[in-house]
């Protein structure tokens, strides 16, 4: 394999593997910026990646819509599932007071169980989703992907993938520019200066808390839809606690969440391709595939170092305390 | 014309505990109207109440003769209130003009107009004199200008009545003359001011009616022509406080503190000691007079192995104690009253008791071979507890619900228990009330004349002048002056801390 | 006083009956019968001793890994890092376990001791890359807990390798089974490790409540701000805590090693104890004795629920489903005790 | 011996007697859904429910240590007349329950236990070299670059046994093609699976083997989405519904036949205790799957239909390990 061909593959890998984690961090982002701390990702990424499945496939091959739509509308199912399985943890966290872990670690348990238990209930018992037949297929963008390298490498992707890019602009944009994201902030720094000022904390953080439910869902559906073509209980292994990581390591920032997902796919990208150029030869597959998670921790304690949760980030808001 | 504000009969619970009974506040248009009470008489629940944060169990509220319900803060920006909080309503990571508009965001599409917000901004800040930078963060500002952020929120939102809660408490003397003239300006364009303050002087100085309550209840409201200090402050606490401390002349002896050229780094990287020398003896109080940001803190942290010392020798009782562990120089004879009690103080979630040995809790007899002998513990708490008439339910109370002045009660019990041969005192009265800081002044007095050194900062002339044995002046990281109270006033001082000083130079 | 108390026991147990009733009604909506699914559930943890062993077994690792996490949450660390720092426990275990030659009684101490070093150590090394470089505690942990995973797979395969992608048996001085225990509760697999995580509970409610070590902890945790002005070192304080914290979690895996196994599997993924500890410690409100409470009701619930999918062939989703919902209610306690005050509220009223 | 008659007469009782037999598994943590052998086995004992009127039991494990209790609480209550442990993992436990229960009878699934075998144990063990062996020819022999990949799961003795398998079949054909051998090591992360496999292709490989469960998943969907002339061999089960374009095999692996022809026996008084029964090309415990014929020429199937023969003949030893590939020719 050429250096070009080998850099276009990294490229490439390195977008597959940072797509849903740069999604579902940015529902991370938007969660905690809000003040509520979600480590509920995971489920709401399981949620998202069966009803993305699901919903592909209904339209697809049993209504028969048009191939190109059906993926589509499973993005859209798995972004609306999300956002109706965060309601709960909503709820939970904003009028109930509750602990926000505790009741992210009763999402993650829930969501796995009711995907699982549809799955069996709509496949005839079967442990996994039939195969999504119209998946996405990658996208050109005309003329730019024919650039070298960077074209069929970068500019080749996913739709997925484009519209995880657009969302990070979209959100810095939301969070950074219009008044609702000004609020949001606000009441994850300082909920009661929000809330003297007139500023509902409690509709803010529904808010928050919804929409991130749906952009982890889109998350997961890419991982279904646009990766192993199926949903079955292993479809989201952890990749819910990794855009948790990418969240902090990006410093509660879109772009760097996006920046911690694309490095840690790059990670993953530059050691699987050390197992195909044979490294292994020399040092051991599970030490190359260590590699990305201890590529992170050196990356963190050498060049990002501390960075502060939003300030109200975790504790329930109660008018009229102090 | 009926009063701009009436509350009327006003009572408010808290699980069954009255934070007010039947209060009356009457406030006419155009003036400002002091609230006065002890800490804790229920003056923040009062004016939270008429701002919308909390409902009155009982009474009536008449906004310009009309009743009102105030249910929340939006309807009272509605009805032109504005509030400045006793603690600050700041988003720190956010610029002043955020902070201002939040809730009320001029727009232009779908986007913040931030231009125009910052324009709006200037322009307010102009009218009324409150000078601030509409770019600035908040956490890079002086609390004096975040103050003036607080009243422009308010103005922003149109308020037409302004609820002042302690403003004064945090800022410096000069602060406080600015802030005396905005309010005056204010008044005079037609607005109404009710104003809440410790700081006797301050009524007397710009309010033109007083209302009064304690512990809860309606004491009485007087115009300030009919009244003086004294008056106040006794219809206040219920007996007569006296305002001057009470002491004679220091004797000191040899000198327990030497700090000799320092130089200490300040948080933004620049040196914010700048080869500083100072002495406190024993058996006197050397306040220092500064203006906030001059290095006092820094001092304080490098005293007590907070910070490091670039260069530079710090001595106590003759032995270097520069860049040791705080511990071990806490265990060499340092006590610390911090400025921020909640924040350095204090672990707000453990008990009144347990607060009460966060230095010694490893030593006899709190502990034995590490294991906490929690007998022992309370047994002392309850010992402090009674001596400096600390105000709690219990030693096992969380120190999260007591009073300010009681939080700061049992931290003064705590360090001047330990005996310390230096206590540093930052602040020791801040936002307490007059009946507490006697106290407090009293406490260190006592420390002085047991022989120990006491080193007082405090941003309060008054304070400064009452207390000290002797004042150093430190200006932009170096001591410029030391003078002696009796030959000193607030003028003279005044200039020294603006840089512009005389005096007999180092030491 | 003796409301609160009280109110710290029945809040817990009422929100678990609350679980049980909504996740119930869930089961009903599923399709099955809730009645005999939680009785099978029910026979599989109360029907013979031998499942009451045996979830006295599956309950034990349980314990560890909610103190783990419950410990480094006391002092204000959220230690996602307990399925690594267990795994490591494991290793540590079956390679002293196996490959060491002590006497009986001592080599299973030394083992777990081993263990304790380990995990503590690598739980240690998250807490100083926070303390030193301000790295966050949640990022490191979870990237370490991959770590562990293929070191361990690797360690196993390349050093300890005996029958069938396992470490090799360890030898019988090393195990912390006992012959009486075990006919006791017919044949499970229950051992001194329960025993030792019972002591555990109360060594961390121990040092955190009553020694000086704790207090620091605390008050670290608490306000490392307050602290450091008093003279404590918060660096080495979050470093201690994670490196207790992991030491717990290294326990556990030793006892899982020396007391259930007898070795340890490459394996193909997390045990997922690490992960359920955290819902654990926080169903026990971080409180070590609540820590017992949370693995008995964790532990036995997911244990119990294989008896009905084997019985009745309802699948354990459900359960798994019942469980979120029992920690949800555990979470939003509030639901209970408002719904407890109105209970009080009118039984107030009726007697008046 | 002993306690081998003892159980042998208690299934004849049971059996003559008319009573209905009843067969419990217990699957390992990848559950009776893992699309692999679980599932598999799963299927092997509903048709042995339809075909045989057995009754059929079923845990699932969700972790290492539930292995036992789940055995045992079939064994225990004597009420199941064979209790399968389904995957290598859990060797040691059916070694132990066996042991401790010697009138009940067990079987499992992919170990021989060591060689060890208790005597109311039937072990069952497939030739999965064999069958990789001929998938090494049909890849060797349709590859246009000469260069091939394989994706294991983690590095198992049984998941290499597929790796070398296949690279002695690519050697015996092709002695100049290159296998890459990787490794995911998970069987639960087709994002993995997908780089993988995405590296391999982009490196010039055509053809890539895994026998890696649901990472697997990935390596179709990316020669899915590559398209025409990147093939996948599949694995366990025929997975060419998967991507009917791109598979050009799957190396299926009988576990449905095992658990059913031992059932069968079971019935009949036939319980071949303390002994190994291998499943092999010879039997079609393993074997190319039907639909191989979709995607590849007659002349490549005759071709491995030769080698099938020699190696059922013996002539060809197919290698299970590194070193016995190392030897081979
Ligand atoms: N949120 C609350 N919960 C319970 N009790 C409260 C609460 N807020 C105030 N209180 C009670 O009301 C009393 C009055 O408090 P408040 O803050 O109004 O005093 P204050 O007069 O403003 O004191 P200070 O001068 O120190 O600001 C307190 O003593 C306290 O017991
Ligand atoms: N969480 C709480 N629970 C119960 N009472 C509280 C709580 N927080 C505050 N209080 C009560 O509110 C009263 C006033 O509190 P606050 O902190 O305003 O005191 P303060 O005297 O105003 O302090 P400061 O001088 O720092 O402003 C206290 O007397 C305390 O009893
Ligand atoms: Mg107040
Ligand atoms: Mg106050």
């Amino acid at each position: 394999m050429n250096f070009a061909d080998m850099l276009i593959t990294i490229l490439n890998g390195t977008i597959i593997f940072s797509t849903p984690l740069i999604l579902a961090a940015l529902g991370g982002v938007i969660n905690e910026r809000s003040g509520v701390v979600n480590i509920g990702l995971e489920g709401l990424m399981t949620v998202g990646a069966f009803a993305a499945a699901v919903i592909t496939i209904w339209t697809g091959e049993t209504l028969g819509l048009p191939g190109w739509l059906a993926p589509y509308l499973g993005i859209i199912a798995a972004m609306i599932v999300g956002m109706i399985f965060a309601v709960p943890h909503a709820v939970a966290s904003i009028d109930l007071k509750a602990d926000q872990v505790v009741s992210g670690v009763a999402l993650n348990i829930f969501a796995a169980g009711v995907a699982m238990f549809l799955v069996k209930k709509l496949f005839e018992g079967a442990g996994q989703t039939t195969t999504v037949q119209n998946v996405f297929t990658k996208v050109n963008i005309p003329f730019l992907s024919d650039i070298p390298i960077i074209g069929p490498g970068l500019l080749k992707i996913y739709p997925t993938s484009y519209l995880a890019f657009i969302l990070v602009a979209v959100i810095y944009w939301m969070l950074f520019k219009t008044p609702f994201g000004l609020r949001l902030r606000a009441v994850g720094e300082h909920p009661r200066a929000a809330d003297t000022l007139g500023v509902s904390v409690r509709k803010v953080r529904y808010i928050a808390v919804i929409l991130s439910g749906g952009l982890a869902g889109i998350g997961g559906g890419t991982l279904s839809i646009a990766i192993s073509s199926n949903f079955q209980h292993s479809t989201v292994s952890g990749h819910g606690f990794m855009a948790l990581a990418a969240m902090i390591f990006g410093k509660w920032h879109p772009v760097g969440a996006m920046g911690a997902a694309l490095f840690f796919g790059l990670a993953t990208a530059l050691a699987v391709s050390g197992q195909v150029l044979g490294l292994t030869q020399y040092v051991p597959s599970e030490f190359l595939n260590a590699l990305p998670y201890l590529l992170t921790i050196l990356a963190l304690a050498g060049v990002v170092g501390r960075a502060e949760a939003p300030a109200a980030s975790g504790k329930p808001y109660e008018k009229g305390s102090r | 014309m009926p009063a701009v504000v009436e509350m009327l009969g006003i009572t408010k619970r808290f699980n069954g505990f009255t934070a007010n009974d039947n209060i009356n506040l009457i406030v006419q248009k155009g003036e400002i109207h002091a609230l006065l009470g002890e800490n804790g008489a229920g003056k923040s629940t009062l004016m939270n109440t008429l701002f919308g944060l909390y409902q009155p169990d009982e009474g009536e509220i008449r906004i310009r003769g009309e009743r009102v319900n105030i249910t929340d803060p939006n309807m009272a920006n509605r009805l032109g209130i504005g509030m400045v909080h006793q603690h600050f309503m700041l988003v720190e990571p956010f610029t002043v003009t955020e902070n201002i508009i939040l809730g009320m965001e001029p727009k232009l599409g779908a986007k913040i107009d931030i231009r125009k917000a910052e324009r709006q901004v200037q322009e307010l800040s102009d009218r009324y004199g409150l000078r601030v930078d509409p770019k600035a963060k908040i956490r890079d500002i002086s609390v004096g200008m975040q103050q003036r952020v607080e009243i422009l929120k308010t103005l922003y939102r149109g308020a037409e009545i302004l609820i002042f809660d302690e403003p004064t408490a945090v800022l410096t003397p000069q602060e406080i003359g600015e802030l005396m003239q905005i309010m005056k300006n204010l008044v005079s364009e037609g607005k109404t001011i009710i104003f809440i303050t410790h700081k006797l002087k301050e009524i007397m100085a710009v309010c033109d009616t007083c209302t009064i309550i304690r512990k809860g209840q309606y004491i009485g409201s007087v115009a300030i022509q009919d009244t003086n200090v004294d008056d106040l402050a006794s219809k206040m606490v219920g007996r007569h406080v006296t305002f001057e401390v009470d002491k004679t002349p220091a004797q000191p002896k040899g000198p327990v503190l030497q700090v000799q050229n320092l130089v200490v780094e300040g948080n933004r990287g620049a040196d914010a000691l700048r080869g500083l020398s100072l002495e406190v003896r024993a058996g006197e109080i050397l306040g220092i007079a500064g203006i906030e940001g001059n290095g006092q803190s820094e001092l304080i942290e490098a005293i007590t192995g907070l910070r490091k010392i670039k260069s530079g020798s710090v001595l106590l009782n003759n032995k270097p104690i520069e860049n040791k562990k705080t511990r071990q120089i806490v265990e060499a004879g340092v006590g610390h009253i911090p400025e921020d009690r909640h924040k350095h103080g204090l672990v707000l979630d453990y008990t009144i008791g347990e607060n009460m040995v966060l230095q010694t809790y490893y030593q006899s007899p709190f502990a034995k071979r590490g294991v906490l002998r929690y007998n022992a513990i309370y047994e002392y708490a309850r010992k402090l507890i009674k001596q400096f008439d600390v105000r709690t339910p219990s030693e096992f109370t969380p120190a999260r619900a007591l009073s300010g002045g009681n939080q700061q009660k049992g931290i003064i019990a705590r360090e001047v228990d330990r005996n310390p041969d230096l206590l540093i005192a930052a602040q020791p009265t801040r936002g307490l009330d007059v009946g507490a800081i006697e106290f407090i002044h009293k406490k260190l007095v006592e420390q002085r004349d047991a022989g120990k050194a006491v080193l007082l900062i405090s941003l309060e002339l008054d304070e400064i002048l009452n207390v000290s044995d002797r004042i150093a002046v430190i200006y932009e990281g170096q001591i410029v002056g030391i003078v002696q109270p009796e030959e000193t006033d607030h003028d003279q001082l005044g200039l020294m801390m603006a840089g512009g000083g005389k005096g007999k130079g180092g030491k | 006083m003796q409301t609160s108390r009280w109110n710290a026991i029945l809040i817990p147990v009422l929100a678990v009956i609350l679980g049980l009733i909504v996740g119930g009604l869930l089961m009903l909506l599923m399709g099955y019968n809730p009645i005999v699914g939680y009785s099978s559930v029910f026979q599989g943890i109360f029907g013979n001793m031998y499942f009451m062993g045996e979830t006295l077994r599956a309950v034990t690792p349980l314990i560890f890994a909610g103190l783990a996490v419950a410990f480094a949450f006391r002092t204000g660390l959220f230690n996602i890092g307990v399925e690594g720092q267990f795994i490591i426990g494991q290793l540590a275990a079956a390679w002293v376990g196996a490959f060491w030659t002590l006497p009986t009684g001592l080599h299973a101490a030394v083992a777990i001791l081993v263990a304790m070093i380990a995990s503590g150590l690598y739980g240690g090394f998250a807490g100083w890359l926070k303390a030193r470089l301000g790295v966050h505690e949640v990022i490191t942990t979870i990237m370490l807990n991959y770590v562990a995973l293929f070191a361990a797979n690797w360690t196993i395969r390349t050093y300890l390798i005996g029958a069938s992608e396992r470490s090799k048996d360890i030898l019988p001085s090393a195990s912390l089974q006992a012959q009486w225990l075990s006919d006791l509760f017919e044949g499970a697999r229950i051992n001194w490790g329960l025993l030792l995580a019972l002591i555990f509970a109360l060594v961390c409610y121990w040092l955190l409540m009553k020694t000086t070590t704790g207090y620091e902890l605390r008050a670290v945790g608490f306000n490392p701000h307050a602290a450091e002005y008093a003279g404590m070192n918060v660096s080495k304080n979050i470093f201690l805590s994670m490196l207790i914290s992991g030491a717990l979690a290294g326990i556990g895996g030793a006892t899982d090693v020396l007391g259930v196994n007898g070795n340890m599997a490459i394996s193909a993924g997390f045990t997922g104890i690490g992960f359920d500890g955290i819902a654990v410690a926080l169903i026990g409100n971080n409180n070590p004795f609540g820590v017992i409470f949370g693995a008995l009701l964790f532990g036995g619930l997911s244990f119990g629920a294989d008896n009905m999918q084997r019985v009745e062939g309802i699948p354990t989703e459900s359960i798994q489903i019942v469980i979120s919902m029992v920690i949800y209610f555990v979470a939003a306690a509030s639901v209970v005790n408002w719904l407890l005050g109105k209970f009080r509220r009118r039984q107030g009223v009726s007697q008046k | 011996g002993t306690s081998n008659n003892k159980a042998d007469n208690n299934t004849q009782g049971g059996t003559t007697g008319g009573k209905k037999m009843t067969i419990a598994m217990v699957t390992d943590v990848g559950g009776i859904h893992d699309n692999s052998f679980n599932q598999s086995a799963n299927e092997g004992l509903d048709r042995a429910s339809k075909d045989l009127g057995i009754e059929k039991k079923v845990a699932e494990s969700k972790r290492a240590e539930d292995y036992t209790p789940n055995l045992n609480s079939f064994v225990k209550g004597g009420n199941t007349d064979l209790t399968w442990g389904i995957g290598f993992l859990m060797a040691d436990d059916i070694k132990k329950v066996a042991l401790a229960n010697p009138n009940s009878k067990l079987a499992i699934i992919d170990s021989d236990l060591s060689g060890d075998i208790p005597k109311n144990v039937e072990a069952v063990t497939f030739n999965e070299n064999e069958g990789s062996f001929l998938m090494g020819v049909l890849a060797a022999k349709m590859s246009k670059t000469h260069k091939v990949g394989f994706v294991g799961g983690v590095k198992f003795a049984l998941i290499e046994k597929f790796e070398y398998g296949f690279k002695a079949g690519v050697k015996a054909v092709d002695p100049t093609a290159q296998v890459t051998a990787v490794y995911a090591d998970a069987f639960d992360k087709p994002d993995k699976g997908k780089l993988l496999a995405s590296q391999l292709y982009q490196q010039g490989d055509d053809i890539i083997f895994h026998a890696a469960g649901a990472t697997g998943d990935g390596v179709f969907a990316e020669a899915k989405e590559r398209g025409a002339g990147y093939w996948v061999i599949g694995v366990d089960r025929d997975q060419y519904d998967l991507a009917p374009k791109n598979t050009l095999s799957s190396m299926v692996k009988r576990v449905d036949n095992a658990v059913y022809d031992v059932a069968k026996d079971l019935q009949a008084g036939k319980f071949e205790g303390g002994t190994v029964r291998t499943f092999s090309l010879k039997d079609g415990g393993v074997d190319y799957a039907p639909t191989t014929k979709n995607n590849t020429p007659q002349d490549v199937i005759t071709l491995m239909d030769d080698y099938k023969k020699k190696i059922i003949d013996g002539s060809i030893k197919v290698p299970a390990t590194a070193d016995e590939f190392n030897n081979f020719k």
